[in-house]
């Protein structure tokens, strides 16, 4: 297997499927002659060219909605925002028009559409660039969510999304474009969307992880494995909508504990939503209340301290399982 | 570069509320006289126009467009009665006044073109093809609608016939349907999209967006504005900076035309004209055509923004009535054929009714389908 | 006291607002000559004018801007998103500037601005239109999230959002304009955001519900005490954002059940929010699973028996509420 | 109403990629010299008119201008000095070669006026009075910045001196602005806001929507689009189907004027006019001024998207060079006043980066406070 980053697995997943159907196109803002901000289209115009890597305006609504009316009409577009904190201002072709044609048309028109980029923060780049939006997005039926964590379901749930018959919001997270992992060869790996893994397996404990804090939660139980002899679990729902609550509710039903890690604002979040189906489905199970580690309840600041302390981190996560293990 | 019309200077006076309250605005009604008067000279050379137009086109195409004009007239009527009834729901938006305009610029289409518009979608719905049946049953919430009575008066689709809707978000339809041009273009399928929208909506900035990488990509789209001069209660002049609206392609340089709605003859030329600009050239044409809605914002309007003689004076200009005056005195049709047209409208609208009625409830099971594919 | 509208008593704490606070202005789509689509600012532009009462174009990202940047210059403006479908096209503003400015600014600039409007179903306004967007909102810090259900509140709590110097999204729900309900007199009626209503007291079960779903508890909590002798608890947040969960917590370490009852959708909803909060809080008192009724996982149906189907109703709290009691 | 630029043909054939592929588009690069030599021959009568101006703009004033110039191209310089050490985090945009359109613009008003503008924000930020030292503060996120660290390069504020930041959503602060403006109207306070937005903001939907409300309402505002030529490593043409942003204004029958951005006593022509119909008549303007970015977007930006060429002939025409040519001509200021307001800059420079480096960081407390009032 070959080990790439996160942001070259992603750029295999795009070339692959561009070669594979003619219908796939990329757009976005500097996707093409720029390679992408963040380069995650890296060399993808200069191999393909205008027809199917597209710069656009700065117009996040209008373009997202060329996206959803070309969908529509049968092509498979791959939108990118640069980053999903843009996407807000395409929120409305999104929730309203995206997730509900096919319904609204009583089934006869598909969005296959993939919406794409980084979600959460990254360096410093303060309140306005640093939102993790999967909570927002999640509530909506006829939206698939997916976050991925590693190199290999970066590509795998990315090339599935793209043939996915839905409108599916793919949020990646800066931090992450760097880490590197093995990736399975072969045009035809693919990760189906629904699907959790368990990313560590452990008894005592189980940490619901996802995009970010997944690194975080793997290094917080190698810890707490070492100093504490206690053995966590670490579960990656991979795909936010529809949700995988069978594996995470049978690992509680071993563990009978339950920490959930997310970069996202707390209220009415995903971590929310899971804690909620855990305890529906494992009440009995379950010797502590649900911990949940979410970033702070504020707009993320600038400094470098604040961010810090902001985020979700091992320490937090740390004194998470410590809480719910009762140590 | 398609015309703009510069003779329409005396419109373009706005006035509108301003921040520090220091002038009443002006109530709507009285605004629109102006515009009436103009309208009215520029019916006479309409009639000339539609006259000589009538000569061109032929007999085949006028009577299938006068009778969807009639059949659209009818129809809309009847939804007016049975909403009162409460056998529909929700908003129900009618198309009374405006024919021309879906009539002109539809009947200039190939079968293959497709067709976005707003949630004032029923009769556009059916010049697209689907049967008057489907429609009516779509506005009862029945199994036989053409959306299975998931959508309602608002969102009437068919993938069979190229119409997609049917939408209730105001200017949403615009950006959607820049991208099924966009689509058309990357599969060279040679389609050409319609893309209907009202004056109001030309506010969104999607409207603005849509222009702009139409035009920066040359798609094969008609941008049609369905300029009614109201957004619900409000008049065009209280909304927007400027009366024209057909000039506002030229911050994108892009082709433009304004047309007189109730000529559908006019209609039809501009369109063909547009749509021939998409298909032979893929560029995009923005035409701000010009009618008057005859009833209510949706069957929930009370109306009281505008007066009687308002109505009644652009009544006077029905397109439909001048539209049987010019064939009648072209000789191509007479009173009889009216007649016929008329009784076979008739009885469609009822054969939609009478289907509407008896089609049955939607399954409990379609609640949770059609979710995700 | 006067028995009054929900509409009315909305209507009138507009007007007392505008009386007594010159920089407070009512803004949004037929506000103003049309009396407002659902007539809740009825009469107001005929009182105050143009300048007090201001119809806008069908614009609704730029109207919410206008209001964020007057009320950063000191105003206090109430807009009226027609309905909070039409919202998502302006949420740009409302999440990413009115949201953060406060912060952003390092506390220089407040952003003091009410928006309004109906929120969820209406009947039959079909998949565009019935949105109910509590959860979206509510997961961002610096927004409050208010939506009453009696005439009183509806008075008390838009009075407190206009003087109230965050932003404040205020729902208000369609087809509960015309319920009726006595309002106190007197223009310094105010309802404290913040603090949750024991709508009913009972002693077997509690549920929680807020707008359109709190008379429909109400309903079912007599049927229950009829039919089934058990004391139900209803309990209205009125404010989900800061949200009351004290008052829910000792509902519940009382009465040891909770069902929540909300038309939104579930995914992440504020229900899930409402949930996780009490296991954590309340983790040794729940003697059942909390349950939560929610609107199907559908965008909404026109036609009316689907309609029905997709809502939460009477019916559907009544069989929650036997469940947690194991009835 | 505002002269429009009538001379700018050349300029309007446009280039994009089109959604079949069919062509490949202009590499960015090129584009640009077609205007590139018709700026060189306005930069001929420019440099005439900047003579004249400067006889008619008293001394005080003309230094003024030239040291907050000189300061802004000192202090972003330094920036990408500190920044390249990593203690400045996050995006970091900076202003060299805009110099002449923040200062002839922002020098022309009232301090009792109000500005709001983009993340590219430090130099209006000093302009409208906030400190080097809390500016370089904020941008090392130290508790001595103007917002306490919690904002960065993008968001700087102060309430006290009118500056309404510093915001990261392209295109967000054009409707935030027009919200301003509205106040002070409906205040009648007699202020008028600058609002300030580079021209890739321009194809956002908010601009639209923000240029119908203004002129509709009257509002007192002057719209000044920064056109550097570049969003991000997207070209103009690239991105706009026009290269006349002026002229979109006439699609609200908004004011409107070209400005070249190199000249900074054009900038100041142009903007008094501007903000005088603002606040004498309460009306809007759209300035197009256009200039060019000599830096990267940001600094992470490597800016292979355009040649070296390219940048070479701007710079010929350095805004700062320019004036200090013309001022030297015109014999107001010898080179020894030149090196003192150098040195003076400098000076500046080097204190803010003394008080940053010593500022503490904020304290954790201020992580939850500010979000609620
Ligand atoms: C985004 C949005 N805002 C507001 C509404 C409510 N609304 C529905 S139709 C309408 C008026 C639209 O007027 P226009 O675009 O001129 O079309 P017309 O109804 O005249 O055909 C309004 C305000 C909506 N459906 N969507
Ligand atoms: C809504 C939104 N989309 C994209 C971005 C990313 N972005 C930041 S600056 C920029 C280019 C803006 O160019 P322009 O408006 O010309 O201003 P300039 O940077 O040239 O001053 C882009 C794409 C953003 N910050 N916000
Ligand atoms: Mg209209
Ligand atoms: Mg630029």
């Amino acid at each position: 297997m070959a080990v790439l980053t996160i942001r070259d697995a992603l750029n295999q997943a795009l070339r692959e499927e561009i070669l594979r159907d003619e219908n796939v196109f990329v757009m976005g803002e500097e996707v093409a002659e720029y390679d992408g901000a963040y380069k995650v289209t890296r060399g993808l115009w200069k191999e393909f060219g205008d027809k199917r890597v597209v710069d656009t305006p700065i117009t996040e609504l209008g373009f997202a909605a060329v996206g959803v009316g070309a969908a529509m009409a049968g092509l498979r577009p791959v939108i990118e925002f640069m980053t999903w904190n843009f996407s807000i201002l395409a929120s409305d072709q999104i929730i309203n028009h995206a997730a509900k044609m096919m319904y609204m048309s009583g089934g006869q028109f598909k969005v296959p559409i993939v919406f794409r980029g980084p979600n959460g923060s990254a360096y410093q780049v303060s309140s306005q660039h640093s939102h993790s939006l999967e909570a927002m997005y999640a509530n909506f039926p006829g939206l698939k969510v997916v976050q991925p964590s590693t190199a290999a379901d970066a590509k795998g749930l990315l090339k599935a999304s793209i043939r996915d018959d839905n409108p599916v919001i793919f949020m990646e997270q800066e931090r992450m474009y760097g880490l590197k992992g093995e990736v399975p060869e072969g045009d035809d790996f693919i990760i189906p969307l629904g699907v959790a893994d368990v990313k560590r397996e452990g008894t005592d404990c189980t940490i619901v992880a996802r995009s970010m804090t997944v690194p975080l939660a793997l290094q917080a139980a190698e810890r707490i494995q070492q100093e504490l002899d206690v053995s966590v679990e670490v579960i990656d729902p991979r795909t936010i909508k529809p949700l995988d609550i069978d594996t995470i509710v049978d690992s509680v039903k071993k563990t009978n504990r339950l920490v959930i890690a997310e970069e996202s604002h707390s209220f009415a979040s995903v971590g929310a939503e899971i804690s909620h189906q855990v305890m529906e489905h494992a009440f009995d199970y379950l010797d502590a209340p649900v911990k949940r580690i979410s970033c702070a309840e504020a707009p993320m600041p600038y400094a470098k301290n604040l961010e810090a302390l902001a985020l979700p981190d091992v320490d937090k996560i740390i004194a998470a399982v410590k809480e719910v293990c009762y140590l | 570069m398609a015309k703009t019309a510069t003779s329409r200077k005396a419109e373009t006076k706005t006035k509108a509320a301003p921040a520090d309250g220091s002038k009443t605005s002006t109530k709507n009604g009285n605004v629109d006289f102006a515009v009436v008067e103009l309208a009215k000279a520029e019916y006479q050379k309409r009639r000339k126009s539609q006259l000589e137009a009538i000569k061109k086109t032929d007999k085949k195409t006028l009577r299938a467009m006068l009778y969807e004009m009639v059949l659209g007239r009818r129809f809309e009527e009847k939804c007016a009665e049975v909403y009162r009834m409460g056998k529909i729901g929700g908003f129900c938006h009618l198309y009374i006044g405006q024919e021309a305009i879906a009539v002109g610029s539809m009947m200039a289409l190939e079968s293959t073109d497709t067709v976005i518009t707003a949630y004032r979608d029923h009769v556009q719905a059916m010049i697209k093809g689907i049967t008057p049946e489907a429609v009516m049953a779509e506005l009862y919430g029945k199994e036989g609608g053409c959306v299975k009575g998931k959508g309602g008066s608002m969102h009437m689709f068919s993938k069979e016939h190229g119409f997609y809707g049917g939408h209730g978000i105001v200017g949403g339809q615009i950006g959607v349907g820049t991208g099924m041009a966009y689509a058309a273009k990357y599969q060279k399928t040679g389609q050409v999209t319609l893309c209907f929208f009202g004056e109001a909506a030309v506010n969104q900035g999607i409207f603005h967006e849509s222009l702009n990488m139409a035009q920066l990509w040359k798609l094969p789209i008609v941008y049609i504005c369905e300029n009614n001069q109201y957004g619900m209660g409000t008049s065009q002049e209280r909304a927007m900076s400027t009366r024209n609206i057909a000039k506002k392609a030229e911050a994108f340089e892009m082709a433009n035309e304004f047309v007189d709605g109730m000529d559908v003859m006019a209609v039809r030329d501009a369109s063909i004209r547009a749509i021939e600009r998409a298909r032979k050239k893929s560029e995009p044409t923005l035409l701000e055509i010009r009618a008057y809605r005859f009833m209510g914002h949706s069957m929930s309007d009370p109306g009281n923004y505008r007066t009687r003689e308002e109505i009644a004076k652009y009544q006077e200009r029905d397109p439909i009535v001048l539209f049987k005056d010019s064939l009648k005195e072209s000789g191509v049709m007479t009173d009889k054929d009216f007649e016929k047209i008329e009784q076979e409208a008739m009885d469609a609208t009822e054969k939609a009714i009478k289907f509407a009625d008896e089609s049955p409830y939607p399954n409990e099971s379609e609640l949770l389908s059609d979710v995700y594919a």
